[in-house]
């Protein structure tokens, strides 16, 4: 039990240094994460403990992290990377695809791929372009990949434990602007949490509220708002995307009848798609109003003077949860 | 022994930290006389630099990566170029933008979160400021490429860091320009630190500028805080490119004096004697005494126009802070030459949430 | 008019011809585009037409392709990019998604981006890895691209020229295993088609079935062998994925009250999720049954022993529709 | 004039196309004899390869990348090597493979469409075939990262074409390489062409060997149609790599004798001449002659040995050719560790779609 209560960025730092400490194979790479500790602070302090040669300064470029990385976990190590900003995953794209969710299947399990690459995800924290974007319907329609977005410090420490101990590649995205938001005692007992699980976080029967990583917080706020005005909301957070817990999500939107999606991608062919359209073919008959998205706009986010306009919002989520109340 | 290919890599310095010159003016400054107005624009980008900073610590802009120490190299390489030539610029170089006519407002706009500070009229076909690292060198090759398809005489500039030269996009750039031939200038500026990574983490290459050989450039290094040798690498640079005779890499040596960018701490990784010791060399030092030295400058002089320049500077602040935030609409309207029917839902959700429905 | 029916490839070949030969600032690269004519042979006979300054062979390197094309667009030019397969755009992902899809948002207009990026698309040939992905969703999420496909020569023809002639960058992905499968007469008149347009390819009052690419020809002999029991289907090709025309998709949907999603990329998080989840929104009650997709399963596309297994087939599309026709 | 940093590059030869020495033998073959089984590898090797060929061509097998004039250099790197060492292949270096271990029911099996054809018993930790141009260099500088991290005293070798030397991940392999210092041989494999681009088109470069200098590497060009030139290579760099000195770039110049694959037509694109005089340069012509000059080989023993390679490849043929398709379940079972619940009914249905429901 930590003596104190953590945030969600001290809960990563403090499953990183759990396995560390536990699994010699760990090491741990990316820009600035070695003396410097991260530019989020995730790495904080491992240096210190676990030398240069399981935390690495790698040179600048994340073709190289991520070939790295790769290379790494197919010889038997258990690499974590980091990639400074969700706007520099981009790079890291064909290693992923073509080698990181391939290397089990290609050599017919011959050779795998325990990776994990953390990105700080998401926007609201009035940083430069590129600092702020929710790119992780990159990934979810790549077979062999994981892709886990944790939204609380407990949470976050027992994902990513899970996550590094998976045997295969898992995309840990960071909503980096809850890092800092609030605290939680976050037993340090190196317990993981499963990864195949959508997580209910509040119960109800009106309607389903599904979501994930930093607009979670909204969520929950907008069903507290909902239960004032009778609305009794159920709120889910998805936390692994894919492969994707979908029965408990049915489940909930067979009871309720009733579903909004949150998240903060464009809407157009963003992750909220998929679990509408999994709705529209498993619980059709159970629906009583069109499932909604409130998502971010069909645009780039914009910098930070407008960034707020052009996220989800509490009153947003209220105002399509009003909507989905009006049919009956 | 047969030897397959031999190189060796030039090294330019001409000032010296000291102000003392090594040898001659370089044929790119024909007359010290010249270097006047340069030192002074290098002043003027010092002022600015420092009010960005306490403007950012006052709240009143986002993160700021400040420029001190680069002052040489970034303000020589702007003044090398030809208007008609294109910039690429990292995220740092006010210097070269100021020299091609970017305005100050511009650049508080953009680390003001506002994106109109990219949407300058000069220089009207440069690119603007570039946050994935060395991205911009390969755009600048296909710029460069451009010119030579069309047969203009024109140049692409583009400049990353150390810590860019470590970026597969600036070993991409370096060999597209190799292979055709074109008008391209990649220049390194190399301040020691990438973040809190050094130099001498980023390659085991001894310099950076001998990464130019894996496309066959042209190489120098230089001092990139002795002015004269920036515009002389510069010149033999840009002519080579204006000739059609090809691509180069320059490695500029300065140093960071400054945080990363005011949302670091340099402390947490590098010590004090490292940044003491660089500012001996910093560009200024040199540069004054021997302008004072030829009587092209004294301190009265210089105290006048700094005057002068924070007044400049404090009237572009004021027409930053002044410039309303833009209509909700914007987010949508620059996305495409037209906005497609698909958006237009979109765009009338978010101007009915303003009430302007 | 051609004189002689083409094929789709011949129409692309065509296209590009037209073009360069009308606009001066059309240059043409990537691997082997020149002397060679492309793998596919689609850029066949150009470089003698037009020259090594029009027809520009690369280097070996996707990502120098896509940076040197968004860097001569943004300089006024009208590059036309090739990739030589689906399997490697991953490292153009970086420059399509950070700078061509923002080049004129981030400038608010003053530099802009009208490139093309070819893609030989998909399954079916018998190819080695990574020359068969269907990879399209990596780019539907992302504001500020287009992104279309075209299943026939004329529609081949009349839309490249639409994508080079369009003001933002488009990535156009060709249908490889139908390149050469029939032959059409296609007028090279230069006329484009919209790039903003769903076709309806055949009318039919049961049932809607969407699809798009290499997957038209299946779904148009589906609906063929529907008709043989009755069941009238109406076939949408949807060409240009986004921005999507969704109204002539509910439009059908409305009418027939049944929709099936035909793709052949993985299903979780495909672009077929998001026009289902659009359905569920906006034409949840005019809906007599779920909307099914058939497409590729969520695994990689296995090598070509066992590929045609994993591709969607004129039974199960006929056996998804007869599901749907079931409700009543 | 001030230099910063000058290089050569030297170039191996010891075995002239007339099959004459150049010099005296080099430390890697201190004894001609230990050439012999080497050459009776590259002879099956060259059996291997025209029939494989001739299997694609009545449509027993998938698109094929020949390997022919290529013998020495993939042979010599794959004996030059050590068995816990590990190989990251492109698509073409049968040669390296055979000599780990490699059957040649595999590379059928794998070119057959059968990703079963990537899962051999030995070498047990080298990388698959790599379709993705160079990835796999950059991937092999990670494993030669995670030998020095885990202080093995093991090497990671890598090969790419000439066309491939222009790819980032190969910039970003030899960059990372440099700045860790690790047990890593980059070879390109210099053949003339990547597919109908020429060499010269590739790069600005006078030789591909110096790409290795913009990491600092330990860089060589040398004769890859002259085995014991590539044995002498691969001795160094290999060597170097074992003492924690750093990796290397080796630039094999040889000759495609072949279309790029089966599905390609060089003849489009490359002149008959210059495949004629690549054919008197290629590397049996001048190990043949030297072995016979000594006395260690004959045209009679040839002839057996052929015979013997015939017999083998057919066997491996046969294997290839009686291995059933995998049942459609493979598709989904090397996947995940496990198959997550999400993914069980889809492979339900495949097996159903089988009646094996
Ligand atoms: C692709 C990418 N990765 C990471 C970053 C985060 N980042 C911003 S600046 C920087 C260091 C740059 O160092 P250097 O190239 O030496 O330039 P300098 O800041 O010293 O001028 C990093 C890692 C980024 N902007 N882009
Ligand atoms: C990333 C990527 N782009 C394109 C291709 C298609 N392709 C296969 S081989 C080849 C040429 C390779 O030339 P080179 O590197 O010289 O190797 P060689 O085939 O001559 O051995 C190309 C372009 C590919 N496999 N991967
Ligand atoms: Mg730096
Ligand atoms: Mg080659």
């Amino acid at each position: 039990m930590s003596a104190q209560p953590i945030t969600l960025i001290e809960a990563i730092t403090q499953a990183l240094a759990w396995e560390l400490r536990h699994d010699d194979s760990v090491v741990v790479l990316g820009e600035d994460v070695g003396v410097n500790g991260g530019v989020f602070r995730a790495t904080a302090g491992l240096s210190a403990e676990f030398g240069p040669e399981r935390i690495l300064d790698t040179p600048l470029d994340e073709t190289s992290i991520a070939g790295l990385t790769v290379g790494m976990a197919s010889q038997g190590m258990r690499p974590v990377a980091e990639a400074q900003f969700d706007g520099f995953v981009y790079p890291m794209v064909d290693f992923l695809i073509s080698h990181a969710a391939r290397m089990r299947y290609r050599t017919r399990g011959r050779l795998t791929c325990p990776m994990v690459l953390r990105v700080p995800w998401g926007g609201g924290i009035r940083a430069p372009e590129h600092h702020s974007e929710a790119n992780e319907a990159i990934f979810t329609n790549v077979p062999g990949l994981r892709v886990v977005m944790p939204s609380s410090p407990q949470r976050a420490y027992g994902l990513l434990l899970a996550a590094i101990r998976d045997p295969d590649p898992v995309i840990y995205m960071e909503p980096k602007r809850i890092y800092r938001q609030y605290k939680e005692l976050v037993p340090d007992d190196g317990e993981a949490l499963p990864l195949d699980v959508c997580y209910v976080l509040r119960d109800g029967s009106d309607i389903t509220l599904v979501t994930w990583g930093a607009q979670v917080k909204e969520t929950l706020e907008a069903a507290d708002a909902l239960a004032k005005e009778g609305v009794s909301a159920e709120v889910i957070d998805v936390a692994t995307l894919t492969p994707l817990d979908f029965p408990t999500i049915a489940e909930s939107v067979k009871k309720t009848g009733r579903c909004v999606i949150v998240h903060e991608a464009p809407r157009t062919a963003g992750f909220g798609a998929e679990i509408a359209a999994r709705i529209a073919s498993d619980c059709l008959f159970d629906l009583l109003a069109p499932v909604e998205r409130v998502t971010g706009y069909d645009t780039h986010i914009p910098l930070f003077r407008l960034e707020m306009k052009y996220l989800p919002s509490v009153d947003k989520v209220v105002a399509a949860a009003k909507r989905a109340m009006a049919y009956s | 022994m047969a030897i397959a290919a031999s190189f060796e890599i030039e090294y330019l310095q001409y000032l010296k930290p000291d102000g003392k010159l090594v040898g001659k003016l370089p044929p790119a400054v024909k007359d010290a006389k010249a270097l006047l107005p340069i030192f002074k624009q290098m002043l003027f980008l010092r002022t600015f630099d420092g009010k960005a900073i306490a403007l950012q610590r006052t709240g009143k802009l986002g993160t700021y990566a400040a420029c001190l120490g680069h002052e040489a190299t970034h303000v020589g390489i702007g003044v090398a170029m030809r208007p008609e030539d294109v910039f690429a610029p990292s995220y740092r170089e006010y210097g070269a933008q100021f020299a091609r006519g970017v305005k100050p407002r511009d650049v508080l706009m953009y680390w003001g979160g506002d994106e109109r500070g990219n949407d300058y009229e000069i220089p009207k076909n440069d690119y603007p400021w570039c946050v994935p690292i060395s991205t911009q060198m390969l755009m600048a090759s296909g710029a460069a490429l451009s010119f030579k398809l069309r047969k203009q005489k024109r140049v692409a500039v583009a400049v990353c860091g150390d810590g860019g030269s470590s970026k597969t996009d600036f070993y991409a750039a370096l060999n597209t320009a190799g292979a055709y031939t074109s008008p391209l200038v990649l220049c390194v500026v190399n301040n020691g630190w990438a973040i809190s990574v050094p130099r001498s983490a980023q390659t085991g290459a001894e310099t950076l500028a001998q990464k130019g050989l894996a496309g066959g450039l042209y190489c120098l290094q230089v001092d990139g805080n002795d002015l004269i040798a920036v515009l002389e690498a510069m010149r033999r640079a840009t002519e080579r490119a204006r000739k059609g005779e090809g691509g180069s890499v320059i490695e500029f040596m300065t140093y960071r004096l400054h945080d990363h960018t005011t949302a670091d701490d340099a402390r947490r990784y590098r010590g004090e004697d490292e940044v003491k010791a660089a500012w001996k060399k910093e560009p200024f030092i040199r540069l004054r005494k021997f302008l004072i030295d030829k009587k092209l400058w004294s301190e009265k002089e210089e105290k006048a126009w700094i005057e002068e320049c924070t007044k400049k500077v404090d009237e572009e602040i004021n027409a930053y802070l002044n410039t309303p935030v833009q209509p909700v609409e914007a987010m949508f309207d620059y996305l495409y030459a037209e906005l497609p029917e698909d958006l237009q839902g979109q765009r009338a959700e978010a101007l009915a949430r303003e009430g302007r429905a």
